[in-house]
């Protein structure tokens, strides 16, 4: 198994050396940046499935939420709003919230005034109309005096690693909420579930335009650490000054990613691990045997996405820009799934291994299926036979053809991931 | 010949062998029953005549006929039906359904097959129209066996029919098999309830690691203090 | 009565409409899901296949001068149909049948069909590039203005010849799809593998024959389906694909499993989609003659803002699922 | 060494203006082949490179990395939808000090990016066009309409300009609506608007601009249908009846008539459609990418933005559509020169941005029909 | 009530749709008893298991556990309170092995806490050689000793419920429910386990509380025996006071059985 690893390991060097030597090392040593936000996104997708058995499919929405906590502390003050009436109007809005919070908490506690049943329902139901009518009185106006005055709120010019853990903090807030409402349904009906409540954080971020400028995208969102335009000034020479400074970022990023699987390894190993396996396999019996099933399956499904918030917000600062139309559940929630199953659920040296594997082939697979088109149709043309018209779009949409074949058979190959996870076998 | 006819049969799970070698030979009119301790490769013995494992060495023969490693829908039409330990209802089909289930492999009409199971088991004539899964332990027990017999078998096999019932069902059980096997079924079991199931058999087992340990009519082994005192708890 | 006729319009035949497409999709997912017991993401490429199948029957025909008094697409689905069902066929013997061989858990069957809706994807824009396409390129859509000034409205109300098909084909099929399964004996058949796979192959089902059925049966179903949406709306290759998630919750909230389900299921979001987002001030017009100016209605008044739409359908989900957690028909789970 | 020099275009050949794409890219194509068949570039050959940006700005943020890193070009035409333009620069373009020239990013964002001024478009502001759109209705008689705008940057800019404009020249915007892309079904947002029978979509034609016009004929809600330069595209009438739709109202980036157009329009062939929705502005931003690097002498990045400028803007001799070889010649000779393009005389502004013409068309007989300028 | 009643069902009804599963049920287990329930099957033997140990919540009435309002109280809160429970189809951990599904049983390991997974390893090992050592012990006793490294699932149907039993030698429980410990289990096996109940309730002091259908066993270990029928208990007494009923025997047993 190990010596497997080893060599799958290896394999994975060798295609990112091919790629490198083929791309250069700008561009791949900046894929690599990527694959090490997406290897820490899929750490946490295989704590909520590979360890808890959970079926997330709302990862999209908790990379958005990483995204937009890096921006939001780390874009610059916008000096617009700040001198504007907004942040009064904020407040407001959030008092409203609070006091709409406060009605719903008083209505749900009627019981204990004697209000019970189809009546309780019924003042539930009211008091969070009210709250809501309530809260949109006051966000309404807020949110377009803002959107007016200063475009958006802006950020709090603070370091993007304090984005990141915030992205982490955000993530678990919600994380918190969504597991309180939907761990208790069964597999399928989660997986939808999350789907559901992931398209309504995109919803909510897409159009929140005085937070986030929704459609309008924010940029660029500042780096950790230096910017290959800081080296320039100083008078490092271009590529020099690229590398370095992507180098920069990518050894901050493996420095998080080391730290989490060193953390992860270590809980999974012991007898925490074997809870959660525990509760994965058989969550009845889990429960007889004093294991806390709720607590547990929150505590799992806020640990997998407070990763995923960190890798989101990871991948925001990287890319600069913080651009809600452009997640999507098929890149940003089935991507992952792809990488954690084809790298074998449950073992994270898989979850990683597929990651940067998945990563990697999804990237190069625009220039491959371009570069096979440009063979077809250099044969065909010279066998007299018409080119292929519009290769470029041709090849473009390709790509997802062969994303496609590289999961088909990955899977056919070794169902059980390629880097499977192991049975503790104990001597 | 007997009807069916194990000869040092080896298979397992794609692991070691769980079956080293077992050897049985049932008649038609036999009722043989299989004892022995938890993981000594009983229901194995079963799964492997029904083919729902690989055999790796030895041979079975079905009336004369090699039928190692053939699937279930090719040995059902020739005359063997198998009774799993759980699970063996339909839970979401009606009672009826259930048989027709039984019936699947059948090209003729198998009305007269039903109405000979409903006499056998007169309860589920009443409750034709209910779901399996809203009747008792033992009324399951009789639609899993009612099942196996639509196919009209020649040897019918069970594992631990007997296993979560009432000791009022364990009797009605045991004397409906021994029924069935005068109607012309050949009867091949596992059981725990020993002692209650080698009392009517004309054949029986002991396994052990995969292996005969004793083979001998019921009788006999009921009365050997070896094997009363390390299978059938003395 | 204006008014009322144009509730008719907004949200109950839009609703129903967009309700049958949700769920004629749902009625081949969850039959999958009933049998093979996993979520099969690609249903929705077998959809925009099948539509693309019958369009090119369509314009075969329009090429041999056939004529038609219904649109060609719907006079050619049968076929279309059996070419989908070959393509299902095909799909689960290269991709998902190795995968069961090896008792790949469901949760792999459906990463496998993420990888198969990516190829199909692919493929489709190979042949047939981004752009779109309609069946009505040289027939003309059918629309049926019902006049009902006689009810003293000045609006008729519409519906359209395809949307009066499909409302049709949704209920005969999954009528035909529950005696299928209920009378029939290969229905019945799947109908026991889906119960209980081990002792389906016990009795000597041939299994393997109940998981080309259902193929089949799957595949016919997704081309009707695609077909469908693609004579109301148009031809595209992401045709399916943009709207498999609301499908996905169509099938959900009906149960798993359920093919009366996925109608119930389909309808719900169909008609909460519809309804969420209506303009009651459209409605409600009439009242600003009697109210006092301070409380004249807004141009505006929707329960929530259309961006938030699919939210809405999302909310309804989550509800439901919280309080009969699998479903409205209680649905399997893998 | 004069080998010739090679330059990137970035265009959504997937996502939801994958239809839209092609035609573009053809004009950027053309004038690689016209170049080539000229005499070349800085004596060699001019190359073009293609990556795909899929209309979002992560997706061109990975496509420029590529372009910029690994093929090393020299400058940029691209990307196409803005969100993807400023991904695409702010990712690797500033730090690489790459100039762009985009034919088609037409929201006001661009004109306030920070960009070390290496950002140009050959196409106007949004804002213009919303004004120009709102001037016409107005014009027209049309004192009320009903808007719905596909949800992103380009969507949003242009719903908003035109709302304000139309405002102002006191019009009545009885609804505005924003829906999402790429959905099966739009009845319910089409309930949204039918206060006005003046529809107004700003959308895509082949993503949810097809599907909404064609509900909403289906409707019988609405008489007068209005589009911006997004619905421009052949697959906007695709399965519509016909004859519903006559006398649709479009606007969208075009070139005056003059020669310039003239000789452009010349170019139309077998595999090339001339007037496709920003296709001159593709030609204009690649010829005039070519033009800079003649004039900055070699294929490095620096100095292109001056030179840029110096081939874009007056003083200096008339070069039209098609005329490289002269335009080398001139340039070797040290003369200066000016670019009139198939879109318009291309002075860029402080910020990048040309003074456009805004055009109208008209749907008569199932095609589009160029009306002429919008003043 | 007198505090040497563990367990106190009191008028405890469940219904499961139209029907009736438990109704109207009183029943009781005296501390350091081996207390039988037998009945036919489909009597609410089972449900009153899961209703006493949290697993249902019942529709009417209370569980006293320990002279504690237990009602409604979770599975794993019933636990920390010293109630085991088996399970009458084997419940197995069946990815994780034989030795893997009892070392999880133990409630009080500080490994379980990320904190201490994290920062204290010296704790969580320390713990884990005990519980390993105990679970190692259990399995020989089992004769598991062979699979103690094959994965539960692939356990036969008789090892699972031998895994089962084994969990209650785990932990030192107050009160253990046994459902039908016995089905599948080899005769000369379950004689080895029924000495080991005894021993457990003597040496040890635990209490039983058996759901049985084996009336061998039951008539050597329990004392006294409750009858459950149609949801109701219609008798309780010693086995032999049982056996003289005539109508139980005409429900229960079928035809008398003789005795071993
Ligand atoms: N979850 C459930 N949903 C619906 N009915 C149930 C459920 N659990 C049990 N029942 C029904 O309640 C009744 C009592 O079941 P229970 O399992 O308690 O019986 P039992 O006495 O344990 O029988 P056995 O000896 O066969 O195990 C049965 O009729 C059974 O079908
Ligand atoms: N699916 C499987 N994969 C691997 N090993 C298995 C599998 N099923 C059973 N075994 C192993 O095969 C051996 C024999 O199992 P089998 O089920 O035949 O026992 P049995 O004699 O029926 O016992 P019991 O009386 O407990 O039911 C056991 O050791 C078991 O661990
Ligand atoms: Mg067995
Ligand atoms: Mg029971």
């Amino acid at each position: 198994m190990m010596r497997r690893s080893l060599t799958l390991f290896a394999g994975l060097f060798v295609l990112i050396l091919v790629i490198g030597w083929m791309m250069g090392l700008p561009f791949t040593s900046s894929r690599l940046v990527e694959a090490t936000a997406y290897s820490l996104i899929a750490l946490g997708l295989n704590i909520q499935w590979g360890y808890g058995g959970l079926f997330n499919f709302g990862i999209m929405g908790f990379l958005m939420l990483g995204g937009f906590a890096v921006t939001f502390i780390s874009y610059p003050i916008n000096p617009d709003f700040w001198g504007s009436d907004g942040p009064m109007m904020l407040g407001r809005a959030a008092l409203a919230f609070g006091a709409g919070a406060l009605l719903i908490y008083g209505a749900r506690q009627s019981h204990r005034l004697g209000v019970r049943g189809g009546w309780k329902t019924f003042v539930t139901v009211l008091a969070w109309f009210v709250a809501y009518c309530v809260y949109r009185s006051q966000i309404d106006p807020a949110a377009a005096y803002i959107e007016d005055t200063a475009g958006f709120v802006g950020g709090l010019g603070i370091n993007p690693v304090v984005g990141w853990l915030f992205g982490g903090v955000l993530a678990a807030g919600v994380a918190y909420i969504v597991g309180k409402i939907a761990l208790g349904l069964r597999t399928d009906y989660l997986a939808i579930a999350t789907i559901g409540i992931s398209e309504i954080i995109r919803a909510l971020i897409k159009n929140m335009d005085w937070l986030t400028r929704g459609t309008l995208t924010v940029s660029p969102v500042p780096w950790p650490t230096p910017l290959p335009q800081d080296y320039q000034a100083s008078g490092v020479d271009q590529i020099s000054a690229l590398l370095l400074a992507r180098g920069g970022y990518l050894a901050l990023g493996l420095v998080v990613l080391a730290a989490v699987i060193w953390l992860v390894s270590r809980a999974y190993a012991g007898p925490w691990g074997r809870m959660m396996r525990a509760i994965r396999d058989n969550h009845i019996a889990a429960a007889s045997m004093g294991k806390n099933i709720k607590a547990r399956q929150l505590e799992i499904f806020i640990l997998g996405s407070v990763l995923m918030g960190i890798g989101g917000a990871m991948l925001v600062s990287f890319t600069q820009i913080f651009d809600p139309s452009s997640y999507q559940p098929i890149n940003h929630t089935f991507l992952i799934w792809v990488m954690i199953i084809v790298g074998g659920a449950g073992n994270n040296w898989g979850a990683v291994f597929g990651a940067v594997l998945i990563w990697m082939v999804w990237v190069i697979s625009e220039p491959l299926a371009k570069a096979i088109f440009e063979t077809v149709s250099f044969w065909s043309t010279s066998m007299g036979w018409p080119e292929i018209p519009e290769i470029e779009s041709r090849s473009a949409q390709m790509r997802v053809f062969v994303l496609g074949l590289v999961i088909t058979i990955a899977l056919r190959y070794a169902p059980k991931g390629l880097i499977p996870e192991q049975v503790r076998r104990e001597g | 010949m007997a009807l069916i006819e194990l000869k040092h049969v080896v298979g397992g799970y794609g692991g070691a062998p769980i079956l080293n070698g077992v050897d049985m030979a049932i008649d038609q009119s036999d009722i043989g029953v299989i004892v022995g301790p938890n993981g000594a490769g009983k229901s194995t013995t079963l799964k492997a005549i029904f083919g729902l494992l690989k055999v790796t060495g030895g041979t079975i023969e079905f009336d004369g006929e090699d039928v190692a490693n053939s699937l279930p829908d090719k040995l059902v039409p020739k005359g063997l039906s198998f009774v799993p330990q759980e699970k063996n209802v339909f839970t979401s089909m009606s009672v009826e359904e259930n048989l027709e289930m039984g019936a699947f492999t059948r090209r003729d009409s198998f009305a007269e097959t039903m109405e000979w199971v409903y006499e056998m088991f007169p309860v589920l004539a009443e409750k034709r129209r209910q779901p399996a899964g809203e009747l008792s332990g033992g009324q399951r027990q009789m639609v899993a066996m009612g099942r196996a017999l639509m196919s009209k078998p020649r040897l019918l096999m069970l594992d631990e029919p007997s296993a979560g019932l009432s000791p009022r069902y364990v009797i009605e059980i045991f004397e409906t098999i021994v029924r069935v096997n005068a109607e012309g079924v050949g009867i091949l079991m596992v059981e725990q309830n020993a002692r209650q199931a080698l009392a009517f058999a004309s054949k029986g087992f002991v396994l052990a690691g995969g292996q005969n340990r004793f083979t001998g009519t019921g009788a006999e082994l009921i009365a050997d203090p070896e094997v009363a005192k390390s299978f059938l708890g003395g | 009565m204006t008014e009322f006729i144009f509730f008719l319009n907004q949200v109950v035949i839009s609703g129903a409409v967009l309700g049958c497409i949700y769920a004629l999709g749902a009625v081949g997912i969850t039959l999958i899901f009933g049998i093979l017991r996993f979520a099969h993401f690609a249903h929705s490429e077998l959809m925009t296949s099948g539509a693309f199948f019958a369009f090119l029957l369509a314009g075969l025909f329009a090429s041999w001068g056939i004529v038609t008094p219904i649109p060609t697409g719907f006079v050619v689905l049968p076929l279309a149909m059996a070419l989908t069902a070959l393509l299902a066929l095909g799909i689960d013997k290269g991709f998902y049948a190795p995968l069961r061989k090896r008792g790949a858990k469901p949760v792999i069957l459906l990463i496998a069909s993420i990888g198969v809706t990516l190829m199909v994807q692919g493929l489709i824009r190979l042949f047939f590039g981004a752009g779109s396409y309609s069946f009505f390129e040289n027939e003309s859509k059918e629309i049926f203005r019902i006049d009902t000034s006689f009810l003293g409205s000045t609006r008729p109300l519409v519906m359209t010849e395809p949307q009066v098909l499909m409302i049709v084909v949704t209920i005969i099929s999954v009528l035909a799809l529950h005696l299928f399964l209920t009378r029939s004996r290969l229905g019945k058949a799947m109908r026991a593998m889906a119960d209980n796979a081990d002792l389906a192959q016990v009795s000597g089902i041939n299994t393997a024959l109940v998981v080309r059925v259902t193929w089949i049966v799957a595949g016919a179903l997704a081309c009707m389906a695609g077909t469908m949406l693609a004579l109301d709306v148009t031809l595209k290759p992401d045709l399916a694909f943009n709207i498999i998630i609301p499908i996905f919750a169509a099938a959900i909230v009906g149960g798993l499993g359920q093919a009366y389900g996925a109608i119930a299921g389909g309808l719900l979001i169909g008609f909460a989609e519809s309804l969420a987002v209506f303009n009651w001030t459209m409605v409600l017009r009439p009242l600003n003659g009697v109210l006092p100016d301070w409380l004249q209605l807004p141009n505006t008044l929707a329960l929530v803002p259309t961006e938030y739409k699919l939210t809405v359908a999302f909310v309804i989900l989550v509800v439901v699922l919280l309080v009969r957690p699998t479903g409205i028909f209680k649905g399997a789970s893998s | 060494q004069d080998t010739g020099a090679t330059i990137g275009f970035i265009g959504g050949f997937t996502g939801p203006i994958e239809s839209l794409t092609p035609p573009i890219f053809a004009g950027a194509e053309l004038v690689v082949k016209q170049v080539n068949e000229q005499g070349g570039i800085l004596g060699g050959e001019l190359n073009l490179i293609s990556a795909d940006g899929a209309c979002d700005a992560t997706a061109a943020a990975a496509a420029a990395d590529k372009l910029i890193n690994t093929d090393n070009v020299t400058g940029i035409v691209g990307a196409l939808c803005t969100g993807e333009t400023i991904g695409a620069f702010n990712g690797s373009g500033l730090s690489g000090g790459v100039v762009f020239i985009s034919p088609a990013s037409s929201a006001p964002a661009l004109t306030t990016l920070e960009d070390n001024d290496l950002v140009y478009r050959t196409t106007p502001s949004d804002a213009l066009q919303g004004v120009k759109l709102a001037n016409l209705l107005l014009a027209k008689g049309i004192t009320d309409i009903a808007v719905t705008y596909v949800n992103n940057d380009y969507g949003k800019g242009f719903a908003e300009a035109l709302e304000a404009a139309y405002t102002a020249g006191g019009g009545t915007v009885a609804a505005n609506v924003s829906h999402e892309d790429s959905k099966a079904d739009y009845r319910a947002e089409l309930g949204n608007l039918v206060a006005s029978q003046n529809l107004v979509i700003l959308a895509y034609a082949n993503s949810s601009g097809n599907t909404i016009l064609r509900q909403a004929v289906e409707s019988g809600n609405f008489t007068t249908y209005i589009g911006g330069d997004g619905m421009v595209g052949d697959d906007l009438l695709t399965g519509i009846d016909a004859a519903s739709v006559d006398g649709l109202i479009a606007t969208r980036a075009g070139a005056p008539s003059g020669e310039a157009v003239d000789i452009y329009n010349g170019f139309d062939s077998d595999g090339f459609t001339a007037n496709a929705t920003y296709a001159p502005q593709a030609y204009d931003a690649a010829f005039l990418m070519a033009l800079a690097i003649e004039k900055n002498g070699s294929a490095s990045r620096e100095g292109l933005s001056a030179a840029l400028r110096e081939v874009a803007s007056a003083p200096g001799e008339k070069i039209l559509p098609g005329e490289w070889s002269k335009a080398v010649e001139l340039i070797k000779a040290g003369t200066d020169i000016d670019y009139e393009g198939a879109g318009g005389v291309l002075d860029f502004d402080a910020a990048g941005d040309v003074d456009g013409i805004i055009v109208e068309l008209t749907v008569e007989g199932g095609k589009f029909v160029e009306k002429g300028l919008i003043d | 009530m007198s505090s040497d009643l563990v367990i106190d069902v009191r008028n405890v009804t469940k219904h499961f749709g139209g029907l009736t599963a438990v109704n109207n049920c009183s029943l009781s287990v005296r501390r350091g008893s081996v207390t039988g329930l037998i009945g036919p099957n489909g009597a609410g033997k089972s449900t009153l298991f899961n209703i006493v140990a949290g697993n249902i919540v019942p529709d009417e009435g209370a569980v006293i556990f320990d002279g504690a309002d237990v009602t409604g109280l979770a599975p794993h809160e019933l636990f920390r309170t010293g109630m085991l429970r088996t399970f009458q189809i084997a419940h197995e951990f069946s990815n994780m092995t034989a030795l893997e599904n009892l070392m999880m049983v133990p409630g009080d390991q500080p490994g379980e806490y990320l904190g201490n997974a994290w920062f204290r390893p010296g704790i969580s090992k320390s713990r884990e050689t005990e519980v390993r050592k105990k679970a190692l012990d259990v399995i020989d006793f089992l004769k598991l000793g062979h699979v103690r490294n094959e994965l539960a699932g692939n356990l036969s149907g008789g090892q699972k419920k031998l895994l089962e039993l084994g969990r209650t030698m785990m932990v030192d429980a107050k009160v253990v429910l046994l459902d039908e410990v016995a089905a599948g289990v080899n005769r000369t096996l379950l004689n080895d386990l029924a000495a080991n109940i005894e021993r457990m309730n003597r040496e040890l002091g635990y209490t039983f509380f058996v759901i049985e259908h084996d009336m061998d066993l039951i008539g050597r270990l329990c004392d006294p025996v409750i009858v459950m029928a149609q949801g109701e208990k219609i008798a309780e007494g010693p086995m032999a006071e049982i056996r003289a009923n005539p109508a139980i025997v005409e429900a229960y047993f079928g035809t008398p059985v003789e005795t071993a």
